[in-house]
């Protein structure tokens, strides 16, 4: 495999758990809600997913196990911000606090036990064309899943009435509900869409990335798919875009350290986040563009009299 | 007061002692009311008398604790606007109910609840608007458009829905004179096709011109039934405060003084991204006159008036001059300190903080006022005062200045607002939409406050929509037209026609009228 | 009988003061189920969690060396919050003040002067300043978003701190590990209170409080701070520049965040490290909304979440409870006060739907 | 007499199956070896910050009589918690910092290194060997450069790439590392990192690998070679021991191969036997001092003789070490 052809793979797998758990928080933001527990939901979706691949052998209902632990978790938030009206940016946090501590419990037994890696897709001799061949093909089953989740989400929100109908409730929840669209039932859907996403990007940690479980093993990564959400100005195109530009970059940093570059690593490793700045200044001054695409009523709290 | 029965045999709505009450407001108590098919019905009431409550039980939007709806004889409970749509009730809101980032179609497709192709649905919207004179270009995005025009999608939407009852929330105060005819035309085909119009509005000539039947509501009850077309407006009003109606006085007209605020060729790019940009514009305001600026929403009012008031900085600060000297550079607060206040557009928001006080929103432009900050701190006792001030001086209904701004009704919150501007005892005022959605009685008030003023010396410029208001207080008339204004001319020379030319943009460079229709 | 959520005509004071109470009733019943499920005893569990840490006056220190800096940040970002600014970065901040106070420290290595330490208090001002400086730079110039900048730049921070200990700013007496000198007694804060760690960064904290307080009930500044929060365009109208407000939150918050990072370093840790904080940045985030982004709230709900960190520790030393659980029993007291807030602006009704209105037919 | 209380500051989790975990191995053989004679208790996630010093002092303060500390963050608040405890004992992990009832402790890991190295001497097919390293310390330094010194003596013309990640923990990005190196013609994967994701990311591209701190067999079978096992079990065992005794005295303890502080995890059988006999035979050379991980003539990466001919490194140099010894590619971070 050559040097670019390598880099892209590993960028491919290191984007993938960003860009789901991204692509579900840039859902639950499009309806309005702004759920900042996204490292909680991911390392509940990541020993869940763990723990069921172990005792059932089925890396796939782990993937789902885990999906519905995290979605669980986002319902916790849910109830609070959408039926309680609680502040949204400070139940999100406390979600973290939860779901990290509710994973260390739940990950007592599993730590050390190894786990058979997702299995890649392989088509002997076309795997093997130059380049073309690593890129495409060779692959784990999610990351080709995050690209069908990738289109079905920007086919859902700007090609279907009910992707229609959830940015119109993260426009103007007070509109959507004069129209008569139950404003909370859809966040409610859209949080609980966000924590499935987050707990596959977690899964995608455990039961394929590096199949194993290691208490906080997100390492932050939920953090950068929150930010991931506001670089790509809520367009899921630029969702993809900014995660393979994050993987990219932190595995150049990597190669740039094999190849012997005289940089001190700390150094080395800022170059992503510093690099996600630099794209977002870029791309921040078309105010127009982050008008027509962030949501108005993002985190501020709907009650209807009724 | 139930409603006649037989009637309730024809009628197309019937609504029989409809209560509803918000923590500490009886917005409807026992409310009845009967429309029939093909009849444009008015519902006319102060601020806060409960109409647009009324409608959205109508709508589904909110329930009712009691009372009894039937439609076309049957009894209902409309438990959500999907149901109502489904009944064939088509609403055109108060405040829009568009989403501003989303397209005009994508608008349209969330007020319909048929599954329709988006391009189907293009067609349709073409056939509507074809049939009725309601232009429209679905692609586009709603916060591009104007507000009349974004009148036209909220009407367009009810009417693809085929309506049998399409009920009307203050739907005129955003037209021209021209396109409220055209609406007017609208709804009398429509009634004609046997659609029920329920219109609220509080321009009562427009109800004397359009409606056949109206029910008067104060204090969430209804106090009278009429034919508005028997009416005089004088009296369609006194049904509504249930009082004599105080008529603007005017002063000496003629006693006008020196140039105060003088604009010079000044051209503006909007800081709204889909803002009109300001093209050229001269003015000037003296001393003792009121200056009008008519024009249809959209045309870069908002963008003259920032300019103006400062919160839009000119490239040129000779742009702007005051008594002669040049505050295009200066902000808000250095022109406040020059004797500049300003009446702002939007009541909620921009000219109050509805979360806060009266006595913080009573600070929160007259801050330079002596007295309410010391240090850099607030004076708690003197905004206190102020606020109490304003509040006696304009009959604000408020429990107190400790009344958070949100709680007034609209008409009540925009006297507080004059009052605040006012009692600042400006050399310049700027005022924009002083009355607009202000009920008669208060409108009354508010125009008889800026004329007192204009006699005692200051310099006044109001920016409206409504016509009628500023042949009723201005003495010179310009008008806005895609940010380019029309030079000034004397009120009493000017007939309603020639503004609704130059409203309609049919001026030329100098600002002259153009009496001919161009091919 | 459903129960349902009624608006309140406004804000009930009593609630305000009361919800805190209910909320820790419930999280003491949730937890009694919880730690019994589990087989820990609840009534020692909680004991040891809420009692146990503030029942001698070590430990009552402890709890203020805890809050201090949660406090110090939490009233700098509830001044951003209120201005709808929202800094997430103050870990960042709070390192490169650390950074700074810290980089004083060792330049005056073997200096006595009294001068030290306003020297490394300004440095540790300066430092959180300038890093809260750039997203303001970048959002007022640039349009880009803080609450991403602020967060990236948080990761910066760390490891620049970590290329400093690892690096340059090695204690060349240290064999090469990743550890600063230890600072000198001139750059350690006083203590002012024996046998403790309580310094008077605990006092000043509480100064910081004050001015919060008048500055956001009282001063001309917090007025215009809430006026751009709530409403951007009365702002506008009323003449205060957002630009200018989103420039000095996030200066003041950076700069008190900075400050606290600096009050670690010279004081309970009295040395630079690769890790300064145990992610106070963070946790001063959920202080400030706790403390519903009011002064004297947040100096509560810095005591509260420092008071469940050291019982957190104890538990795990006296009850051998996980920390696993910890985490999830602070989640839920944070649940739960989340919660219960909503009772301030609603009150529950148990009432039958639609009794009076006639049933459907049709339609 | 009243039980021994044992405390122990961890600064990960114990579910990290690295660092934390071998600690907290070592703690349960001191329950099992002494039953109800001992009662220890662990306090996790210790923030090396301000919190530390508060930990240390709440268990002394609550009749521990020996506490670990298990990081060298730990060492300046537990020197002075020991300060104002005189009766309890404290031992602190990886520092330099004693007292008269403090004892420091920590395993000659490199001692391993030096097998590795000769392993993966005989191992790589490409003479690029690959490093993943965590933090730029003496301990890490060291290791890598006991590593090259065993490696190039058995195979001269191998070199060692090394990528700094930054952390102790993040599967993730050990795994990046780990792909990197081996894009960049790695066939052997080393750690100074604790998950077991570079073993795993190694099976799957056909590497060999080495782990740390527990065998990692059973993540990759197939490529894990061997592994550098952290085994405190004896040790804290005899401490508690001493405590027991009332023969606890402070003392300085750095131990390696010899009392088996550290071990190496089974060979994997895929290792020719030849090289398993120079492994064996280098471990048994250790132990019995014959041999010296950083016997001279040793090399920095300028060609300069920093250790001459006929002298070994003293345990001075070793504790602060900080250069590359010649064969290691690239430049120390911060030098
Ligand atoms: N307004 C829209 N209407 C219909 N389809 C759309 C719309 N916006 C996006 N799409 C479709 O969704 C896909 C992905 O959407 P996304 O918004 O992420 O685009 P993008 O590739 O980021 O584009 P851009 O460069 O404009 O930001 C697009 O390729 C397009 O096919
Ligand atoms: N959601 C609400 N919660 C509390 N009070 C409300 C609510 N909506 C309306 N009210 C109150 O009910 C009363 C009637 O309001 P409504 O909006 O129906 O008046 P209106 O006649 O439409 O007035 P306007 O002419 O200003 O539009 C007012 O006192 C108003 O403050
Ligand atoms: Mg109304
Ligand atoms: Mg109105």
């Amino acid at each position: 495999m050559d040097t670019a052809a390598a880099v892209i793979v590993s960028m491919m797998a290191a984007a993938t758990p960003l860009l789901y758990a991204a692509l579900g928080e840039l859902v639950t933001e499009k309806s309005g809600v702004l759920n900042l527990g996204v490292e909680g939901m991911m390392i509940t979706g990541a020993v869940t997913a763990f723990a069921t691949a172990t005792i059932t052998g089925s890396s796939a209902i782990g993937i789902v196990a885990g999906a519905t632990a995290a979605m669980a978790l986002s319902l916790i938030f849910a109830v609070l911000t959408l039926s309680l009206v609680a502040n949204q940016v400070a139940t999100g946090l406390a979600l973290t606090i939860f779901g990290i501590g509710l994973s260390a419990l739940i990950g007592q037994g599993y730590v050390g036990t190894p786990l058979d890696a997702l299995p890649k897709l392989d088509i002997p001799g076309v795997s093997d064309i130059v380049f073309i061949g690593p890129v495409l093909f060779g692959h784990d089953f999610l990351i080709y899943f995050s690209f069908v989740m990738v289109g079905a989400v920007a086919w859902f929100l700007y090609r279907t009435r009910a992707g229609l109908v959830l940015r119109a409730v993260g426009e103007s929840h007070d509109a959507a509900h004069a129209i008569g669209y139950p404003v909370i039932g859809i966040r409610y859907l859209a949080v609980a869409f966000g924590g499935a996403m987050a707990g596959v990007g977690g899964a995608y940690l455990s039961v394929a990335y590096t199949p194993m479980w290691i208490e906080n093993m997100t390492a932050g990564r939920g953090w950068i798919a929150l930010a991931l959400v506001v670089f790509a100005t809520w367009r899921p195109g630029r969702v993809l875009l900014g995660a393979y530009l994050f993987g990219g970059v932190t595995i150049l940093q990597l190669h740039g350290q094999g190849f012997g570059l005289g940089v001190a690593s700390q150094i080395l490793s800022m170059l992503p986040y510093l690099a996600t700045i630099l794209v977002l200044v870029l791309i921040s001054s078309d105010r127009a563009l982050i008008r027509l695409n962030a949501p108005a009523d993002i985190g501020r709290v709907f009650r209807p009299a009724s | 007061m139930a409603a006649v029965a037989s009637d309730d045999a024809t009628a197309r709505l019937a609504l029989t002692d409809i209560c509803k009450t918000f923590p500490g407001v009886v917005a409807n108590d026992r409310v009845s009311l009967t429309l029939r098919p093909g009849e444009i019905h008015a519902l006319l009431g102060e601020n806060g008398a409960g109409k647009s409550t009324l409608v959205k039980i109508v709508y589904g939007v909110l329930r009712a604790d009691s009372g009894e709806m039937r439609w076309n004889g049957q009894i209902v409970q409309v438990g959500s606007p999907a149901q109502a749509r489904r009944l064939g009730i088509g609403m055109v809101f108060q405040h829009f109910s568009l989403f501003d980032s989303l397209t005009v179609a994508e608008n349209i497709a969330l007020g319909i609840d048929e599954k329709v192709p988006m391009r189907d649905l293009t067609e349709r919207i073409g056939e509507v608007s074809a049939h009725y004179g309601l232009a429209l270009d679905p692609g586009r995005h709603v916060h591009t458009l104007s507000v009349g025009e974004r009148q036209r999608v909220e009407i367009v939407r009810c009417l693809l829905q085929n309506p049998s009852l399409l009920i009307m929330d203050e739907p005129t105060s955003v037209l021209t004179p021209q396109e409220a005819d055209r609406l007017f035309e609208t709804l009398r085909q429509l009634a004609a096709e046997g659609v029920t119009v329920l219109y609220i509005s509080h321009k009562l000539e427009e109800i004397r011109a359009l409606c056949e039947a109206a029910t008067v509501l104060r204090g969430g009850r209804v106090v009278a039934t009429c034919d508005p077309r028997t009416e005089t407006a004088r009296s369609l009003a006194q049904m509504m405060i249930g009082a004599e109606l105080a008529t603007p006085e005017r002063g000496g007209a003629d006693a006008a003084g020196n140039d105060r605020l003088t604009v010079r060729n000044l051209s503006l790019e909007s800081e709204h991204p889909f803002g009109t940009p300001i093209r050229n514009v001269s003015l000037s305001v003296r001393a003792g006159e009121i200056l009008g600026i008519a024009g249809v929403a959209g045309n870069g009012q908002p963008e003259l008036l920032a300019a103006l008031s400062g919160e839009t900085l000119c490239e040129d600060a000779d742009a702007i001059l005051l008594d002669g000297r040049p505050v295009g550079r200066l902000g808000p607060r250095a022109r406040r300190a020059r004797g500049v206040c300003v009446v702002p557009e939007e009541r909620m928001g921009q000219g109050t903080v509805p979360e806060m006080t009266l006595s913080e929103n009573g600070f929160l432009s007259a801050y330079l006022r002596s007295g309410m900050l010391r240090q850099g701190l607030l004076q708690v006792r003197a905004m206190s005062r102020f606020a109490s001030d304003i509040i006696q001086a304009y009959s604000v209904m408020a429990p107190g200045p400790a009344a958070a701004a949100g709680s007034l009704s609209g008409g009540n919150l925009q006297k507080f607002i004059i009052g605040r501007e006012i009692l600042q005892n400006p050399e310049i005022l700027i005022a924009a939409h002083p009355t607009w959605g202000v009920d008669a009685g208060a409108a009354a008030a508010i125009q008889q406050a800026l004329l007192d003023l204009a006699k005692a010396g200051a310099a006044v410029l109001v920016v409206s929509q409504d016509l009628d208001e500023l042949f009723a207080i201005s003495d010179r008339l310009a008008v806005i037209c895609e940010g380019r204004l029309s030079a000034s001319r004397l009120t009493r020379d000017t007939t309603v026609e020639q503004a609704g030319l130059l409203m309609g943009g049919m001026f030329d460079e100098a600002g002259e009228i153009v009496e001919t229709h161009a091919a | 009988m459903l129960p349902r959520l009624e608006p309140r005509s406004g804000v009930s004071a009593a609630m305000m003061l009361l919800t805190p109470a209910i909320a820790v009733g419930l999280t003491l019943i949730a937890g009694v189920i919880m730690f019994a499920a589990l087989g820990f005893d609840p009534g020692r569990a909680l004991y040891t969690f809420f009692v146990k840490p503030v029942s001698t006056l070590y430990g009552v220190s402890e709890l203020l060396v805890k809050a201090t800096p949660l406090a110090v940040i939490g009233i700098g970002l509830a001044l951003g919050f209120r201005a709808n600014v929202w800094n997430i970065g103050a870990e960042g901040q709070f390192t490169l003040g650390a950074i700074c106070g810290g980089g004083v420290a060792l330049a005056f290595h073997g200096v006595e002067s009294w001068l030290v330490l306003p020297a490394m208090a300004v440095a540790g001002i300066l430092g959180g300043l300038a890093w809260g400086a750039i997203p303001a730079f970048l959002r007022v110039r640039f349009n880009a978003n803080e609450i991403l900048t602020s967060l990236m730049l948080t990761y910066v921070a760390t490891l620049l701190l970590s290329y400093l200990v690892h690096g340059p700013w090695r204690d060349p007496e240290g064999l090469n590990f990743p550890e600063s000198r230890m600072f000198e007694d001139s750059a350690l804060l006083p203590v002012i209170l024996d046998e403790t760690r309580l310094s008077i960064a605990a006092p000043i904290a509480l100064l910081i409080v004050l001015a919060g307080w008048v500055v956001l009930s009282r001063a001309f500044l917090g007025f215009q701070i809430k006026v751009v929060g709530q409403s951007p365009a009365a702002a506008s109208y009323a003449g205060f520049s957002e630009k200018r407000l989103i420039w000095t939150v996030l200066c003041v918050s950076g700069a008190l965040a900075g400050l606290a990072g600096m009050f670690e370093v010279s004081g309970p840790i009295g040395q630079l490290h690769p890790v300064v904080s145990p992610g106070y940045g963070f946790t001063a985030i959920i202080v400030a909304f706790l403390g519903r982004l009011h002064p004297v709230g947040v100096l509560f709900a810095a005591l509260l979440i420092a008071l469940s960190y050291l019982g957190g520790e104890l538990a795990q030393i006296e009850l051998k409870l996980p920390l696993a659980l910890t985490g999830v029993f602070q989640g839920m007291l944070l649940f739960f006060l989340l919660g219960t807030d909503v009772l301030i602006r609603y009150r529950i009704r148990f009432r039958r739907r639609g009794a009076r209105i006639a049933l459907p037919q049709g339609g | 007499a009243d039980k021994v209380k044992v405390g122990f500051v961890y600064v990960g989790p114990i579910g990290d199956h690295g660092w934390t975990y071998r600690h907290d191995v070592g703690r349960l053989a001191i329950e099992k070896q002494f039953g109800d004679k001992v009662e220890t208790t662990y306090v996790e996630s210790v923030s090396e910050g301000a919190d530390a010093e508060r930990v240390i002092r709440q268990l002394a303060s609550t009749g521990h009589d020996l506490i670990f500390t298990t990081s060298f963050g730990f060492m300046n608040p537990t020197v002075k918690v020991a300060k104002k405890f005189p009766k309890v004992k404290f031992e602190h992990c990886s520092g330099y910092k004693r007292g008269p009832n403090v004892s420091t402790y920590l395993a000659r890991f490199y001692e391993g290194r030096t097998i590795s190295g000769l392993i993966a001497g005989k191992m790589t097919k490409s003479n690029v060997i690959g490093y993943i390293a965590s933090f730029p310390i003496p301990e890490v330094v060291r290791g890598i450069n006991a590593f090259t010194l065993a490696l190039r003596e058995v195979n001269p013309k191998a070199e060692v790439k090394v990528v700094w990640v930054n952390t102790w923990y993040d599967p993730g990005k050990e795994g990046d590392a780990a792909k990197a190196l081996i894009d960049q013609g790695a066939d052997v994967i080393l750690q100074h990192t604790d998950s077991p994701a570079p073993a795993q990311i190694a099976q799957k591209r056909g590497v060999w690998a080495v782990g740390q701190a527990s065998d990692m067999t059973k993540f990759a079978p197939k490529s894990h070679l061997t592994a550098i096992i952290d085994d405190w079990n004896n040790y804290y065992v005899a401490r508690t021991k001493a405590v027991l005794d009332g023969t606890w005295k402070s003392q300085d303890v750095w131990q390696g191969l010899n009392t088996g502080m550290i071990a190496m995890a089974p060979y994997n059988p895929a290792i020719p036997k030849d090289v398993v006999a120079l492994a064996m035979q280098a471990e048994a050379d250790i132990k019995s001092g014959k041999r010296h991980p950083f016997q001279g003539p040793v090399r920095n990466q300028a060609g300069k003789v920093v250790i001459p001919k006929g002298k070994a490194a003293d345990d001075k140099m070793l504790l602060s070490m900080d250069w590359y010894v010649e064969g290691v590619q690239g430049k120390l971070p911060g030098k």
